[in-house]
């Protein structure tokens, strides 16, 4: 019985933090978002050095070959440290795709570049968790034709893309008929984007028995992803609450003295601390416990969110005028949560979805 | 119980409405610009801008009548026109020389800030001073017939449009915190003055940093005398009933969420028929209904001298709470829609003003009295609960 | 223009509160539960001699002929002192159905009882709100089966009663075939019950032109007055908190003087004040506003519930373990509001109600 | 991550399943009767009661096993069998006179009260000092060799049916508060004793007054020496992992909504088609999630002795807010129906026990340390945040 990090996952925490910590993460979050980059190079080298662009790639394709507990644990100190890089998608989604869904050839081509961080894959997905605008992705003769919102690392050479039948493709950046567009968000950190598709070639994902159990299982993956990196953002966010109430002084005292200011401390952390527990639950189930693993992601997901939400909202409230500001950069924490919330679906749209799976929705 | 304004309101709310369908065409948009100045002493000569200000100061000379006011704010946010200049010069400093200015100042300042010629900036928040105001650190120096400044301020909006600045300083360091400080006026094109845009996280530009490095004014731009700029800064409070919040504008963003709503769609069904959010925005409709009727409960006591309780003191509370979670409500409508942000982004809603509202909202929340500070209000004035008592080690 | 109460009607408020308090309030409800009673008489015939009973009834009927307005302040009131007597079902619905729907006789024979308070009426519209247990009373050739939940002002002598198709209908409470079961609640200091209809002699108030719009009307007065009372019942529950915080000494120190205990208070008052404009405003527009009257009810119930339990539940915490005993009796309020917040529609029923009203819902 | 208990584990809980499988005919109902005493005796025997209090105390004298001990807890509770006798006595007079006891104390009194052959009660908590509990001023004054004992005890759960009390009482009136405070051990049968039941909101009566009028007891029944009282009570909280909640409690609550949710119906639909009242559910599941997961966290921390941080400190806060959370769903849920209450009221759902656990929650909150107190200590212990200054009068 051991419900906890083993040593090397601490460890892999500890040496993630230590290279975003010394590369100084807001600063580089900073640059990234008045550059309007589209990659961080440094960053992504970074991460490609320390195994977590093959995080979950198997040895034999140049990865690591850890698990997914092992990415929501990577995704939380992403989180924490408002990471301008490709992880979610380029490392966990895509991945998984090709590794359950992609033949073997497919494999050999791609896992290798997205473990070396040689290429970066994004991940469109959005419509199989509820489309907007209508959109959607058709799949016909080996080519795609519709359109993909909110596509995750959308700064990438080549896309994994769930059409609406359920089927999986890849799809190369500069292939013929695509068009790209950034959608500008709130979270300047993580670019997100849409393709327009019109007849582009495709190659099929089509190893796996069923393919739209693979996209649900990328659903799941994905939402427990966003729910570690919305708990790193938000503690991180705490801890900045909680260090700058210590310092802060009003009316001749440390502003953490006044019990009003220790109570929204206090509960910011009570309402974070399970789900830290949650996620890693559910990072847990995803690959050990099948029959949890939906559920738990949602609400992992849905939870973490409406909590991170309200630690966003508090944190920035007990720095008073400064956390409005940019000076002490709150928001970008503030932001990554608020985008996390909606990626993958949101609160409500989660929730529906675990009713659903428990058979207790129409 | 009765709602109606009475004949005589409801005559004037003809006039003004008949002065809109006449005038319309002369309004300007946003900016300062010279239509905008022509527009504002317009409305000075109607009655509409400077209602109450004395005709030698400047303005029109009406008796205060409260209902008058509301209607010209009715009717012109209605016709969806201009009404006039507004800025800290208007609505602070003019009230304030009116209270506690001297002829001479009443004589040579309201004119001119009324009319929009000079633009003025605040300087009373400090990094130091915020929910503390009074403890404030930028100080004078008396040297000859000139203070001498030092020190810097922020949340100063405008800073980088100001002609002017009204701006609380030390001047008795060795006085009480609340009896050392002193009201000035001076020129921002005084020499010594570093102005430095603050951003804040909407990514806009509404405030500024203030620096200032010797910046030399004559003695005499001084409003109350020495030492007593706690008292002329709080002269205009009495005034103040709570009303920061426009109901009406709330309302307006409720529609803009049913129309959200109407026209939203996921796995192309209508996001009107999805009973969560339906409940959320029923639930908000509730609570911005009870601030409306709050609203006018605090404009009939005002119009009717009535007590109206903690009414009035627990308005900046509730309602820069209720925007915030209402503007939530659309993002959360919205879904991956709602993050979009940022200008001329593909599928942005409303311009991106969800978005910028939930998060200009949570400053207002912060800004002006925390809702912290405001707590210790309700509870230390409203019910009267004691004070925190004294530390002792101070 | 005036949004606020008339001296008469602030002098109505008065008098009815020295009543209440003259007479003990707390003290009279402990003992109304403690013997079990179904109606107290004492109480009864001072509401009467107040003009309390015949409040809106007309002056010919031995009525006082005010409105649904001064109906919501006394309804405040009576919350405030959770007074054991009948009136939302007795003095307000009752008579309001009668002057609606019932013809010059019926109301000559039972206006001036019910004003007096020589008779008590019961109501039965809970099935028009939503009806549990598939309950209901279907009229057939001038006799009522089937059965009545949660009848308001239940110990009666004569019952209003909406069936399923929007009819309206006066019953003895002696009528043969009428099985009457009082059902105990949290609230003991307003009896509901259960009536059983086997094939019973009852008197169609058949006056109105369109009786389903009466009944419409009497759900609408109901919400509103319901509201009333949790108002006046939360806002004696802050006022109880509020004097036990500067009485109560911890630590040495009297304990509203901690941050944490004040800003609860101010939360309450903070949240419940617009509520008193809004039920203000609610029982104004029920006669004065017609357009408006059933969408503001309807929020002015949930709003208002929503707030009152919130205050319930802070206001007892402010009291400490004291507000969890019978000693000082502050649950009586609590369990109020309680029973206020579901009768004629708990608040998630009541908001799908004004979004319908909307045409918002489907 | 390794959420399985192992083999050994595995095998010590198919031996519990077999006894359980083997006894449960001779398991007792409720209450104290015979039966139970021997039921007691036999889960002694077993290791199932008394598990790791040494055998010449009368316990099984097995190795602390977190884990096993949560077996026996898990498989009792899955069978529906009494896991034997509970009360004060058992779980916190022993552990203290285990810490702290002399050794004829630990001989004379910890095996009948294991055994249940005698009852104790608590007497901490007073009027005057609840959150502040060293405030308290029930007093014992040395008289001969005989303590004298007056004052007023509150919250006194099971007085009306214990044989002993374990007492906390002023002996040193002039020294500190905290240091003048003595553990004294007397019948409940002494003269001077007045017991009042104390009714709560929920009409039950779980709790008492009890009244000291010159109550005498012999000098040598203290634990701890004179003036330790405080350091004697407060001798197991270091043990305390704040496992208040069992969290499969909460677990069967929820699916208790659910059946709810199934069975409940309003204009003859099943409530289970109420997207409203679903995303409720929802949202308490994810919570109820969460502080599953916390709970496993903490077994897994005591078990291998693992920093868990500030996961332990939260537990009381959270579980209780959200049990009361959970239960006003299932009110809401059944509306009118949510409101009926007292034995035998006609169609009263679930015997009256979602009424009676909202409101006794609402007390969980507040006793044991408020809610207030709480976040006090998480901030203070968990986030190293200062304590509030001293004042400056006292």
């Amino acid at each position: 019985m051991e419900f906890g990090l083993s040593q090397e996952q601490t460890m892999l925490q500890d040496s993630l933090t230590r290279f975003l910590g010394d590369s100084g993460s807001l600063a580089r979050a900073r640059v990234f978002n008045a550059n309007n980059e589209g990659r961080a190079p440094d960053v992504l080298a970074g991460l490609a050095e320390l195994g977590v662009t093959g995080l979950i790639i198997p040895e034999e394709h140049g990865g690591v070959g850890l698990g997914l507990l092992d990415a929501a644990l990577v995704s939380e100190v992403l989180g924490r440290h408002v990471t301008p890089a490709p992880f979610i998608g380029s490392s966990v989604l895509a991945p998984l795709a090709l590794m359950r869904a992609g033949s073997a050839g497919q494999q050999a081509v791609w896992l290798p570049k997205l473990a070396s961080g040689a290429a970066v894959a994004g991940v469109a997905l959005s419509e199989a968790t509820g489309a907007r605008e209508n959109a959607g992705v058709t799949a016909s003769g080996g080519r795609l034709s519709g359109r993909a919102l909110f596509v995750i690392d959308f700064e990438a050479d080549v896309y994994v893309v769930a059409d609406k039948a359920g089927g999986l493709h890849l799809v190369a950046a500069d292939a013929k008929g695509l068009t790209r567009t950034r959608l500008p968000t709130i979270d300047t950190t993580r670019p997100v984007g849409e393709l327009n598709f019109d007849n582009v070639e495709a190659e099929p994902l089509a190893a796996a028995a069923d393919s739209a159990a693979v996209v649900r299982f990328l659903i799941d993956t994905g939402r427990v992803m966003y729910a570690a990196d919305t708990l790193g953002a938000a503690s991180a966010m705490i801890d900045q609450a909680v260090a700058y109430a210590k310092e802060r002084k009003q009316f001749e005292r440390a502003i953490a003295t006044f019990q009003a200011v220790k109570h929204m401390c206090a509960e910011m952390a009570a309402a974070l601390e399970p789900c830290r527990s949650l996620v890693w639950y559910a990072g847990h189930a995803l690959e050990s416990l099948p029959a949890e693993a939906s559920v738990t992601a949602c609400h992992a997901k849905a939870h973490t969110s409406e909590v991170g939400t309200r630690v966003a909202k508090t944190a920035t409230e007990v720095h008073g005028g400064m956390g409005f500001t940019d000076l002490v950069g709150l928001h970008y924490w503030f932001k990554r949560i608020g985008l996390n919330r909606q990626m993958l679906g949101g609160p409500e749209a989660v929730r529906e979805d675990a009713a659903r799976l428990q058979a207790l929705a129409a | 119980m009765e709602l109606s304004y009475g004949a005589e309101h409801e005559a004037f709310r003809r006039e003004v409405v008949e002065f809109l369908q006449t005038h319309r065409d002369q309004a300007p948009g946003s900016g300062r610009g010279a239509s905008a100045l022509a527009w504002q002493k317009l409305l000075i000569a109607h009655g509409y801008a400077g209602r109450t200000i004395p005709k030698e100061y400047g303005g029109y000379g009406a008796a205060p009548d409260i209902l008058k006011s509301r209607i010209i704010a009715e009717e012109f946010a209605k016709a969806q026109v201009s009404p006039g200049l507004g800025g800290q010069g208007i609505s602070m400093l003019i009230p304030t020389l009116l209270e506690v200015g001297s002829e001479e100042q009443k004589r040579d300042i309201i004119g001119p800030t009324l009319r929009g010629e000079r633009i003025w900036c605040q300087g009373y928040s400090e990094p130091g001073a915020g929910s503390d105001l009074a403890n404030l650190r930028t100080k004078a120096d008396l040297d000859g017939d000139e203070w001498v400044i030092n020190g810097q301020k922020i949340w100063t909006s405008t800073a980088h449009l100001a002609d002017w600045i009204f701006c609380l300083v030390r001047t008795e360091p060795d006085a009480p915190k609340h009896q050392g400080i002193s009201f000035l006026l001076f020129s921002m094109k005084s020499p010594g003055i570093e102005i430095r845009p603050l951003i804040d996280m909407t990514n806009g530009h509404s405030f500024n940093e203030v620096f200032f490095t010797d910046v030399r004014v004559p003695a005499g731009q001084i409003v109350g005398k020495r030492g007593e700029g706690w008292k002329v800064a709080n002269a205009i409070l009495k005034h103040e009933r709570g009303s920061l919040a426009d109901p009406n504008v709330m309302l307006s963003r409720l529609n803009g969420i049913k129309e959200l709503m109407r026209s939203e769609t996921i796995d192309g069904r209508r996001l009107i028929y999805s009973p969560v959010f339906r409940d959320r925005l029923m639930r908000v409709e509730g609570e911005v209904m009870a601030m409306r009727c709050n609203d006018l409960r605090l404009l009939s006591g005002a119009v009717n001298n009535a007590d109206v309780g903690i009414a009035g003191m627990i308005v900046k509370l509730q309602t820069t709470e209720l925007r915030h979670e209402l503007e939530r409500l659309a993002i959360d409508v919205m879904g991956e829609m709602g993050v979009l942000y940022g200008e001329g982004a593909p599928h942005l809603r409303g311009n991106g003003s969800w978005q910028w509202n939930y998060m200009f909202f949570l400053g207002l929340i912060i800004g002006g009295g925390t809702s912290q500070i405001q707590k210790n209000i309700i509870a230390e004035r409203g019910l009267g609960m004691p004070r925190e008592p004294k530390l002792a080690i101070g």
